[in-house]
């Protein structure tokens, strides 16, 4: 059990490289997303290994900050200056 | 669809709650109650009580059908992007291909663009609302023949919501 | 005896859904485009949740708390394809042209 | 050399990351390891009785509401503060913003979501004393939904659906709630905010109707939260 949440956690490590190096911002915003959906089955095997029951509702909530997170990080970032975009 | 907005609401508080009491039964009426008066024209507009009994164990069973697809359809489409991910060199030829589409209802055209984003091997990238189309980015289409499969299997989909929502 | 196939059938699924996970990282890697990047990260993490919540489905038994997990499953089910719908959309805000196009309107 | 000069600029930062993270790891370790009782009498007293003095399963939500519940009433009144300042001073003219226009899957799929995101919210407050949650994060995703609001369709839908004079008025009843519920520990003979102490009928621990003022308190400040944030998030949006 515990080797799971540890690869699930090094696979999120590995999307980070997406993040630092992501030539633009739509990459950065997706990779965000794989990483926040992976930490949240994180969430999810550690209350059912510790055998907190009630820790599933943090799970919960965070899938709903992830949601909304995305949507206005998507929303309110406008056309960067000439240049500045590559790929 | 007042009705089905508050069973569905208490559903859900009886799932958050965790125990079934009769204090727990009054408070999740009268806030279900509440929040039903309130919010239901925000609410679901696509499934509506207005047929008979009958209809509605037809129903679920045609909705179980869908779920049923999208799982697996989700499946098959992830086996297909993760070979691409462990090839020694990374081979497509993604394309982008508008499709017209003939449901009538708003939720159910937001229902099919679910569809089509998740399974497929496709990605739902924009909507014209006058005409009706998508904008659709395939990832592996070789030739037209196989663009011709996919869309009859887009076509199937939209068959099964078509039957179960207008 | 059914202990120990309740254990395999746990394994099982979470070494599918492992698969998965390591296919989304590696593809957000290796592909050479945005959309391709988003293809990985829309549908191999999403195979990937479902048959890890699976999995957490079988090992924990009937009770509230599969339910709960039932209506997590249910979340990122509406909530993922809509967030990568609106991710296309900023890009296309963008002006990104996708790399390789081989022909644009198949369908008139 | 500008290329070395921006090598070096970014090795320093990341230098510098991983140098906080070794600092804070020794100073988590050296309290974790800390032997002198004296210093931490406080936190074992909350720990070890917190529970059967105020009735209270989360022990956070007890220190908040209870043993700490003045402290609260300030953070309450910081948000307060803010939100009347800021609809007070960011200017009416509004102008419109460049982004992302959204399609119709974006807003369908919004109101598909809201009562049941409603209904997390109120699960949140009012389950505050039994499960991880509280007023804070159940006011935050009450006020989720006019932002949602906000952003799929424009501030006018918004603030049609919630009037901007109701938000005011559910702030203002959840502040002045919040002195009443202290009021009655006064009236009951004990101190200003007083829970554990004045007897409540803490009620079988674990059960909904239980720990005495705490549910009510958590109601107010979620109520006060959600609608303060709300309020703030409305008006610093300039778009038409």
């Amino acid at each position: 059990m515990v080797y799971f949440i540890l690869a699930i956690v090094l696979f999120a490590i590995l999307t980070f490289y997406r993040v630092m190096k992501g030539p633009s911002v739509p990459d950065r915003v997706a990779a965000m997303n794989a990483i926040g959906v992976m930490f949240l089955l994180v969430l999810v095997l550690l209350s059912l290994y510790f055998d907190r029951k009630v820790f599933l509702d943090v799970a919960l909530v965070y899938g709903v900050f992830l949601f909304v997170n995305v949507l206005i990080m998507a929303k309110y970032f406008t056309k960067p200056e000439k240049g500045e975009v590559g790929d | 669809m007042k009705l089905l907005t508050f069973i569905l609401t208490l559903a859900l508080w009886f799932v958050f709650a965790g125990r079934v009491n009769i204090e727990v039964f009054l408070l999740g009426t009268i806030i279900c109650s509440i929040i039903s008066l309130m919010l239901a024209d925000n609410g679901p507009k696509s499934v509506q009580m207005r047929s008979a009994t009958k209809d509605f164990l037809l129903k679920t069973y045609y909705l179980f059908l869908v779920t049923s697809a999208f799982i697996n359809d989700v499946f098959l489409s992830a086996v297909r992007v993760s070979r691409h991910a462990f090839e020694m060199k990374p081979s497509f030829s993604p394309q982008i291909v508008k499709l017209k589409t003939s449901l009538e209802r708003k939720s159910s055209t937001e229902i099919l663009a679910n569809f089509i984003t998740l399974p497929q091997g496709t990605l739902g990238m924009d909507i014209d609302i006058s005409n009706k189309k998508y904008h659709i980015h395939w990832l592996d289409v070789y030739s037209e023949d196989q663009a011709e499969v996919k869309k009859a299997q887009i076509r199937k989909h939209e068959k099964l919501i078509a039957k179960l929502f207008d | 005896m059914i202990n120990i196939l309740v254990q395999l059938f746990v394994y099982v699924f979470l070494l599918t859904g492992l698969y998965f996970l390591l296919s989304t990282a590696v593809g957000m890697i290796r592909f050479p485009d945005l959309y391709t990047r988003l293809h990985a990260g829309s549908k191999c993490l999403m195979a990937g949740g479902i048959s890890v919540l699976m999995g957490c489905i079988v090992m924990e038994g009937i009770g509230f708390v599969s339910l709960k997990i039932i209506v997590i499953i249910i979340l990122l089910l509406i909530t993922n394809p809509v967030a990568i719908h609106v991710i296309a959309r900023l890009a296309e805000n963008y002006h990104f042209v996708p790399k390789k196009i081989a022909k644009n309107e198949l369908d008139k | 050399m500008s290329r070395m000069n921006a090598m070096f600029k970014k090795l320093y930062k990341l230098v510098l990351v991983v140098s906080l993270a070794i600092f804070l790891f020794i100073v988590f370790d050296e309290i974790h390891n800390l032997d002198n009782n004296s210093k931490r009498y406080l936190s074992e007293h909350y720990i070890s009785e917190g529970v059967q003095e105020t009735g209270a399963i989360n022990i956070v939500t007890s220190v908040l509401y209870d043993y700490r519940a003045f402290d609260t009433l300030g953070e309450a009144t910081v948000l307060l503060t803010a939100a009347a300042i800021l609809s007070f001073l960011v200017p009416l003219g509004k102008d419109k913003m460049l982004g992302t226009t959204f399609t119709m899957i974006v807003s369908q799929t919004t109101k598909f979501f809201i009562p049941f995101l409603a209904v997390l919210g109120a699960y949140l407050i009012l389950f505050g004393h039994l499960a991880p949650g509280g007023g804070f994060v159940g006011g935050v995703v009450m006020a989720v939904i006019p932002i949602l609001l906000t952003i799929t369709y424009r501030v006018e839908f918004s603030e049609y659906k919630f009037k901007p004079a109701k938000k005011k008025l559910a702030e203002d009843i959840g502040a002045i709630g919040f002195i009443l519920l202290g009021l009655v520990g006064v009236v009951t003979g004990s101190n200003f905010l007083a829970n554990g102490q004045a007897n409540f009928g803490p009620g079988n621990t674990g059960e909904l109707i239980s720990a005495g003022l705490i549910p009510f308190l958590n109601l107010m400040i979620g109520i006060k939260v959600g609608a303060g944030l709300a309020i703030i998030f409305n008006s610093l949006i300039k778009e038409k």
